[in-house]
């Protein structure tokens, strides 16, 4: 009833010691979340909200068994959190750190095509199994657990939306915030990939925006290899060309045929992906095809 | 971040590709000067981060002093896409028998740095790419090695660079690569590279855009970001830590989160309203931020009334509502209606705490923004 | 009956126009070896001894269809060569090249895990199927066509055995110099799985010398996974423990229980290498296996 | 290349790792002036570039003048291990808790650097890995990607290093792998690392190999070469380019390539005789190599006779001869037997060409090999 993540997955918290570390421990933990150990150079030992503490991830991953991290380092040590957390082969990572600099993203984009690890984010809110546990920011009680997946680019506009499902009687299986830098983890695919392969997933929601190519290579992906019905949303429809809108993927190249928001609306139609007009009117078609 | 010309073409000479003799000038005598001591003829560029700027006459080659102190005059203070110049520079005249297009940028599809070279400089390389994708030579970098040398030559021959000049050419391409890397570029391109008669070539423009998020580690380059200029609005955001976007139309709108904004702005057009402006505020909602962001908005001429749509999320709706509630507090009065929807956790508390004398609460998203669109109608027709 | 190389292998010469390629391509193309393309960026469209010269090794596989390359390039822009060549997918690249900085070779073998290509050296004298192909600096007319391999860490002690094999009779189906650098593109084991699934091999001759493990690890990999006879031959018996004996490989470090001499033909002896005194012992016991 | 105590550890605390105060000294009174300058007690180092000084008794602590002019009056000029002490470091002396070892060497298995870590520092590790290998944490460092911070740590948690200091030893063991890369070092470690009472890290020893293929882009080093002091008939053979290396027995031995100079060892070995020398002179024979080596083997009064063995190679046999004959065409007279052996393409000719009057032609290998072991009997015995 969930991709990547349920309530047998043990994690690590790398930063836990950080203000955003300790209180989003607080709240996963909250949540119902396994947090089986923070990891902290030098700080081994120590405990946080009865979460123990280790000084490197290897160790943390002998002593506890976990198989997924989250991750709250601030950016200029990011990268080698993520380097770190990579190698030692857990099953998961979620990089909720905002601001890592593109280039150490770059590095570690590269390592990851090479180990088996998927990595969600950086810059993102997280992943959550409704009622069973959540791996990062999400404010836990607007999610019903429920069978339609939901990926999304954007943090805020993910609880919007899923404020409309919920609203509607509407569950979710798992919801995941890629996250909406430039070099991400995980893309829109292979988070359709996994809710494809989830029988316990009936529809899904995916929430893109303006800049890049991704809702468009998501619609071909959806056209040839998904069976589940999508039902897609895309903000930004009214952002002119040229203007940065926030976080780096929300911007319009001018003049260029991809990226804009009509482009991407018509890809997802071409695929056969109705697009709703609001984050209400996606929660309704999704009603509509239960 | 995008340097200007002048900022990009000293880090370019400095790294050892060669570029023309060009000094700095704030005003008509100086530029006067550099141009004698340069020698006729010398081109006067403005510099103000837009593209296009020749087109839009920011750029004037002169050949001598009459056209000098008029092109000087005439650049120096005009508004070029809404960018006041305030600062050009005066430049060798370079006499060249071809123009190249070098480059390096992120390819976000595969998230690695490319390397471009095409031999269609000196035009709009963007319109190249669209018109004939196959004159634009693109090789990517493994960010983990980091460049080859080989990865150099061979854009440069697959692109058709003429053999003599090859070598120079991806002894260009390296270092911008290298540049790219050590400095954290996320664009770094030379268009025109100038071939000259004597076979040899030389940087006619300069343009590289800085990662923000790597500022942190390149003090060098976040100084030169306080050099920017930029509309008053957004540099007055820019120093109270928020982006500020401005738009043509008359809702004002401020938001958490890039998605949800852009959202609201899409809702605004859906409900037949404009957006003036796109403000995201980010995670929570302290007081201080708010007042900032509504202080932006109340000083944007085109904002005819506000909708502020924030989503609780971790932060609880009820410490949202006192947040809005205490920033509204520094102002004697709103000079224009706010309609505050607050979402998510604890949204139902934070609605009833909301100063409904002072702020229009509404309940819904759509609620919100129809309000705000009708607000601003209002004001206009008043 | 040959491995990696044989009459059909098409060869390009990278550093063609310098003095060693120039000779070598001209040996090479004595002895029968299709060199089809050189590369020596800035030199395309001349030719060498009538095989045309290229700018970049892309374009040359690209027109020639080239499936090996020899690399020639002196040694400070050698590194560079090889990437060249490994991001070409050519199926095999040989290194003749002497004195690659070993830092360089880090980044190269590193490289070479990711792909397809076969690389054997650098600091090698190449790879030969007698009466077909020779890639490299092998003196053609001491070779001879026959059915046993050898694989070899050192140069002209290779010559020396083949002539002694040479001299009773025994031919070779394809010879092979690993080089005897620190960091070498195929090693003992590489080469040996290639005879042992060669159906017309029937014996292989490993010529190794002291200093490292890769006789040691060779020795287990004939115990576990060959069916193949092989007949090993062990150069610096006599070399005293801390003396450095010419290239990087042939060095005794004090005291370790690997390493030596005598722990190589331990394990040679071990996994039932007979192990020849003298190269022509050696010569002597492959001609008893026949 | 084995680079001296001192210059590793002023390339080491150039990078910023702490190291104790010293100084280089040639003679007995500058050893004193330092040592008043530095305060005693200090240590007195022999500066050569072999293991086991201190057993050897190549280094001493000192306490006042009179040890000190003691120590360095035995120390320098002292034979060590076959290498004459000409200077000596004389260093301020360093009050320790613990030794720990640091250092990065390539793992020639997997092709990639290692780093290890050990709190058994101040012995000799080599011992340590033999006898309790897990007493040495090791990390391998990804040569594409270079080191990132957390595999240092990573080394040095690993190893059991005491919280405390975990984070400086950390930076030291990232030190040494930057420098490790950067100056195309083969092996760099420190040993001691020592630990002081207030909590610090020093390095009291120094050790750093480079890579010789690689002084060409390290030209600093490579001057630092030219200091490395050694055997005169070795710095003689590093003078032509050839490398020499003494053995203890009596017989010669000149050939090319590594393996075959080795086995050429090896046979004089199995024949009852004993090496003198490993001489390589690498492809091909030219004359003046030819007599380079020959001038070196003569000049080595170990060695009664010669062997001279070339497998031709792609050089033909017939062109080996001519550069042998017109060789020993600079010598009067040969002072010692030599034994000549050629084969490979052409050495039937070559051997026909061969000056027989004045060498001993050989037919095979082991024809060589004895005839010379003989003829350096004969020698002996008379």
């Amino acid at each position: 009833m969930s991709v990547l993540v349920d309530e047998d997955t043990k994690v690590l918290v790398q930063g836990i010691t950080g203000s955003e570390g300790r209180f989003h421990t607080n709240g996963m933990l909250e949540y119902g979340t396994d947090v089986v150990g923070g990891v902290v150079p030098g700080r081994g030992g120590e405990s946080v909200e009865g979460v123990p503490v280790f000084d490197t991830v290897d160790g943390a991953v002998a002593e506890t068994g976990a198989t997924a991290s989250v991750v709250f380092v601030p950016p200029a040590f990011a990268a080698d959190a993520l380097f770190e957390a990579l190698d030692s082969e857990l099953a998961l990572v979620v990089a909720i750190t905002e601001g890592i600099p593109t280039r150490d993203m770059s590095r570690v984009y590269r390592r990851l095509g090479e180990v088996d690890t998927h990595l969600i984010g950086p810059n993102c809110p997280g992943i959550i199994t409704p009622g069973e546990t959540k791996l990062g920011i999400l404010p836990g009680d607007i999610f019903a657990a429920g069978s339609v997946g939901l990926v999304s680019r954007s943090g805020t506009l993910t609880y919007q939306v899923v404020d409309n499902l919920t609203a509607r009687g509407i569950g979710q299986s798992t919801a995941v915030g890629i996250g909406g830098d430039p070099i991400i983890g995980s893309n829109f695919i292979d988070i359709l990939a996994q809710f494809e392969a989830d029988a316990d997933t009936d529809a899904v929601v995916m929430c893109g925006e303006i800049g890049g190519e991704a809702e468009e290579r998501a619609a071909r992906f959806i056209d040839e290899e998904m069976e589940t019905p999508v039902v897609g949303f895309i903000a930004g429809r009214t952002a002119p060309p040229g203007k940065r809108m926030g976080h780096a993927g929300a911007i319009v190249s001018g003049g260029g045929a991809t990226g804009t928001a009509a482009s991407k609306i018509d890809a997802l139609g071409a695929a056969g992906v109705p697009v709703g007009k609001t984050p209400d009117e996606v929660a309704e078609i999704v009603a509509d095809l239960h | 971040m995008k340097l200007h010309e002048y900022q990009a073409k000293g880090i370019f000479s400095d790294a050892g590709i060669p570029t023309p003799r060009f000094e700095l000038a704030t005003d008509v005598d100086e530029v006067l000067a550099i141009a004698e001591e340069t020698g006729y003829p010398v081109a006067i560029k403005a510099q103000v981060q837009v593209g296009g700027r020749g087109k839009a006459g920011g750029i004037k080659l002169v050949k001598d002093e009459t056209e000098a102190r008029e092109a000087a005059t005439s650049i120096l203070g005009m508004d070029l896409k809404g960018y006041t110049v305030d600062r050009v520079i005066v430049e060798e005249a370079i006499d060249f028998v071809d123009e190249l297009y070098v480059g390096v940028t992120l390819d976000r599809e595969v998230g690695r740095p490319v390397l471009m070279v095409s031999t269609e400089g000196g035009v709009d390389i963007e319109a190249v790419a669209e018109r004939d994708p196959d004159a634009i030579a693109r090789v990517h970098v493994d960010p983990a090695f980091g460049i080859h040398h080989y990865q150099a030559r061979l854009a440069v021959y697959r692109a058709g660079i003429d053999r003599t000049v090859a070598r120079d050419v991806a002894s260009v391409l390296t270092t911008l690569y290298e540049l790219f890397a050590s400095r954290d570029a996320t664009e770094i391109e030379i268009n025109p590279l100038m071939l000259t008669s004597d076979g040899s070539v030389i940087a006619a423009d300069a343009v590289m855009n800085i990662d923000e998020d790597a500022l942190f580690r390149q003090p060098e380059l976040a100084e030169m970001e306080e050099e920017a200029t930029g509309d008053a609005l957004e540099r007055q955001a820019n120093e109270v830590g928020l982006d500020y976007v401005r738009l043509d139309g008359n809702v004002g709108i401020i938001g958490n989160g890039a998605g949800l904004v852009m959202t609201t702005l899409d809702l605004v057009d859906h409900y037949g309203g404009s957006p003036a402006n796109f403000l995201d505020i980010g995670g929570g909602a302290r007081s201080d931020t708010v007042r900032n962001a509504l202080e932006l908005v109340f000083a944007d001429e085109n904002a005819d009334a506000v909708v502020f749509n924030i989503f609780g999320g971790i932060t609880r709706g009820d410490e949202v509502a006192q947040g809005i509630n205490e920033a509204i507090e520094a102002f004697d009065e709103l000079p224009k209606p706010v309609v505050v929807r607050i979402a998510g956790t604890k949204a139902a508390e934070g609605r009833e705490l909301l100063n409904a004398e002072r702020l229009i609460v509404a309940q819904t998203l759509e609620d919100a923004v129809q309000r705000a669109v009708e607000a601003a109608q209002e004001v206009r027709a008043a």
